[in-house]
């Protein structure tokens, strides 16, 4: 794999910053239901400024890779979701370290990483109705698919179903973080726009595996 | 969406230019951080005061910027935070030996972007403070939530900290005033219609014809309630009751009373609206010594208007009185 | 209809109390003749200065009652010019040994119910003139029509009489300086919603979604044409070209730039509209020297705002440039 | 005739009056089309005011009762249509004068009278597309209906006919005064809301006369 860990990382995250842009629209008017509406606009200038400078994001190895990627987003995406994406991906980053390697194991550490930030960062928990709560069970599943040893494939396919499935259960929840909170109980019976954000990236990135990831 | 836009991603950074060139003496627009400032800001003999957050609340707050007011505003795009680095670099331009105090309304994204910022910028050695505003009553704080919003009560908060900034105070003194100020002011919102933002291009939520949301935010978030369209005079009554019985506000006070209009509603409705508090708060032995009826934090193009309290006393007073010279004027 | 009224008949009314309780030292407020006033006026040593229209414009004319600008504002109900008998009713109040200057936005209404009240002011020997302003370029004088619209130019005559007044000019020499100000001073204003009175209680015209009003008058009246809606810079283009080619205004001109919103446009649009009018006029030679963004004269609700103009020269400068204190403020 | 000429003028003006408040609605919208709006508003006002002094105006004799209902009319009606319709109410009192009874050339002549105190304040004529193009046919025609010996109550239904067809032909006129005439040539195609109101109002009268106006 380690020839192409860094190839794999740039999908990856190219994915994610393709699927920000093209969802630009959507993830507006789940945030308006009882946000602001910006979450897509936050997200779509900010991965727009990723792609723009694709080329020359340093790739010496893949920690930095991946923390110059959340600086580039923390300092261009407002809002509330500029430090939280950017702190998960600058965590990630550092979790990583000066490797061109990575194994499931280490995949999971980025990911347990990316969200301890996002938590301490939002001063957010799961169960607050966040994307959280559609990351914390992916990473589970992650971690119970690997450990029963399902190739990176079908893994993919099982986290974008877990993803979903958590997306649409925060509709049943009410929001104790972000703006979607100053409604309280009105929050519930919508989906939460960062989760269902996460779920669609998810989503996406198992689409391009399936495609691209595997060669 | 029927707007004066040209590239809705544009918005910000081109009303930021027409309001540079609109103050060429008084304003420096630095458009790599979004940052309006005064041009003879920073000064060694001041605290810096800056004040950050989404933009669509014009003329808050890069139209509040100038003597006795802002030293800087230091907006994101409409209705999202700053990113950090814009508050860094804004820090860093405003920096004076007295220090720099960031004004950050009550919101997730806005803490978030300040705190980072701040730590930035301390890292470099600069002295920088934070204060939070939350003065609107709809949101019930507790500590399951990220506690109350901050609203058009922020006006006055800058228009003290401003003054106290103007005569040199220190910056643990101009804070003191800062949270003074918060602490007895207290606002709530109603809104008759949706906002449009540009970059989405239709109204953020449906009111239906006879419908308005009481205590609604002013980034269109819903409020307490969505109530049945009624007289000025029963809106007047029920945004009253939830501010005076808040603080509360007691017979014999002594108080500030603004009626803010959202951006849609026409000044002529925000003086029916005044009349009715003024007098109500009278009938409560309440007594209105300076009042504030224009658009001060608004909601993009939002039908609606907001009431705020601050109970004063001499000290406040005198920094409300204080001059102040901003771009948001009439002549 | 969502709009902040009580009963709509005492839609003015209530707006002019508010007005007065949020004003109790300056203003005064003549119920029987829904009139508003300085509260020291008159004063023998000054020209009256009066300005009487239709209501629905606010800010103007009732909330620009101050030193410096009007000694008193005769409003009508929305929209109608004020009957006669207020009219001769304000000249009296506002009587002064050095006369009273009726200021009139050419309507027929306006122009009939003046005459008619000047006419009666006279016969009881008070000293009382009528200066007519017409700025809409969106109208074609001619001499089979009553002449062009007064509209937010307005604003520009009765600031500069109001300073000339307040000088002590002779009624004479305010009437002068009155005319050249209106001589030199050109508006064309864009509807992109209709505005609604609350007496009619629904839109006075229907505009498409993606239709707009170029040329629309100040009571909703249809403008030059209807037309797709276009970007801020497209519109703005257009006004300025209509404006610019009128007087004309030519390369090597100082002027001062007004975008005014017509009510239901927030400001951040308005400065993007004055960003391009700035650009352009420089573009074509001519320097902006004092620029006007906000609110003067509205139409009520609607969305949509004016441009205006006024070639400047040393006396016309000053007299914009004198102080003035009225209502319509942020402090 | 002589002793119910007043309560005839009582009947016709009173039913002006009622039909003025009781059109506010229609009479505003016919306003709107070109103008704005505030037509109905301010006759329904200023005619409540009328009704509202009704038994007290000074009915000493014709001419006076009809200068103060003109008076009344301007002090309140604002708009262009309080110095015109007050105006048309004055100048017919003063030609009417000190007197009890009224033939038909009286008023005739007391209409004339009106139309030129309209034209004179107005600085308007027929063609203008005014309430003047209505005024002047319908007085032509009374003119000739009494030289024809027409007893009142066929006169009355001659009126009304040439008052709507009149009001009618205003569509084809372009505005050249008030505020329609801003809109130049679009005002084409619409009906002068003076001059529909005014067509209107002989329409109610005459329905009165059949009923009441002719006992
Ligand atoms: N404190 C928090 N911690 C973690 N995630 C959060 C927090 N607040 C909001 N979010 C996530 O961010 C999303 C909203 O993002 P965005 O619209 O950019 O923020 P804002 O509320 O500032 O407009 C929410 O749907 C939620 O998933
Ligand atoms: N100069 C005039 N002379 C005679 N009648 C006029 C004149 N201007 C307007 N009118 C009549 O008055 C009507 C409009 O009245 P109103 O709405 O009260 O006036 P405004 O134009 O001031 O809003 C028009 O439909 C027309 O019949
Ligand atoms: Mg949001
Ligand atoms: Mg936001
Ligand atoms: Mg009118
Ligand atoms: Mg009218």
């Amino acid at each position: 794999m380690s020839s192409t860990a860094q190839q794999q990382v740039d999908l990856v995250v190219r994915t994610i910053a393709q699927a920000a842009v093209d969802n630009e629209k959507y993830f507006g008017d789940l945030d308006a239901v009882v946000g602001d509406g910006d979450f897509g606009y936050s997200l779509a200038r900010g991965f727009e400024n990723v792609l723009d400078g694709w080329d020359d994001v340093d790739r010496t190895d893949i920690g930095t890779f991946l923390k110059k990627i959340g600086m580039v987003i923390t300092a261009r995406i407002g809002g509330t979701s500029g430090p939280i994406w950017g702190t998960a991906f600058m965590r990630a980053g550092m979790t990583a370290g000066a490797t061109d390697s990575l194994t499931g194991d280490q995949v999971v550490a980025m990911l347990r990483a990316a969200v301890e930030g996002i938590k301490a960062r939002g001063q957010s928990d799961v169960g607050d109705k966040t994307l959280l709560d559609v990351l914390v069970p992916v990473t589970d599943r992650l971690e119970a698919e690997l450990t029963a040893g399902t190739d990176a494939t079908h893994v993919l396919a099982a986290l974008a179903e877990t993803a979903r499935e958590a997306a649409d259960a925060t509709a049943d929840m009410v929001a104790k973080r972000g703006r979607a909170s100053y409604t309280g109980e009105r929050s519930r019976g919508s989906v939460d726009a960062g989760a269902m954000g996460v779920a669609v990236i998810i989503g996406r990135i198992n689409e391009a595996w399936q495609t691209e990831g595997a060669s | 969406m029927k707007k004066f836009v040209n590239d809705p991603k544009q918005f910000v950074p081109e009303m930021l230019e027409g309001l540079a060139l609109a103050n060429p003496h008084r304003l420096r627009y630095v458009p790599e951080h979004n940052l309006i400032m005064r041009s003879d800001a920073p000064s060694e003999d001041r605290v810096s005061i800056v004040q950050g957050s989404g933009s669509g609340h014009e003329p808050a707050h890069v139209m509040i910027v100038g003597k006795g007011m802002l030293d800087a505003a230091c907006p994101g795009d409409v209705f999202a935070a700053p990113p950090m680095n814009y508050v860094y670099e804004t820090a860093k331009l405003l920096a004076s030996p007295k220090g720099v105090l960031l004004l950050v309304n009550n919101y997730t994204g806005d803490r978030m972007a300040f705190d980072m910022g701040k730590e930035m910028a301390e890292s470099e050695g600069l002295k920088v403070e934070i204060l939070t505003i939350n003065d609107d009553v709809a949101v019930k704080d507790s500590t399951y939530t990220v506690g109350r919003r901050g609203v058009a009560g922020n006006f006055f908060v800058i228009k003290a900290v401003g003054a106290a900034a103007a005569r040199g105070d220190d910056l643990d003194e101009v804070i003191r005033v800062g949270k003074k100020v918060n602490d007895v002011t207290r606002t709530m919102g109603v809104a008759l219609t949706a906002c449009t933002p540009p970059a989405k291009g239709s109204p953020l939520f449906e009111l239906g014809e006879d419908e308005i949301e009481m205590g609604v935010g002013i980034h269109g978030e819903p409020g307490r309630e969505r109530k049945k369209m009624a007289t000025a005079d029963v809106i007047v009554d029920e945004l009253l009751e939830a501010v005076v019985t808040d603080l509360p506000y007691s017979s014999g006070d002594n108080v500030a009373l603004m009626i803010n209009g959202l951006g849609g509603t026409p000044i002529s409705e925000l003086y029916i609206l005044y009349r009715r508090a003024h007098q109500q708060l009278a009938d409560r032995g309440i007594t209105v010594t300076r009042s504030y009826v224009n658009e001060y934090c608004t909601s993009l193009d939002m039908a609606g208007a907001s009431l705020t309290l601050v109970k004063l006393d001499d000290e406040i007073d005198a920094l409300l009185d204080a001059p102040a010279e901003v771009p948001v004027r009439v002549f």
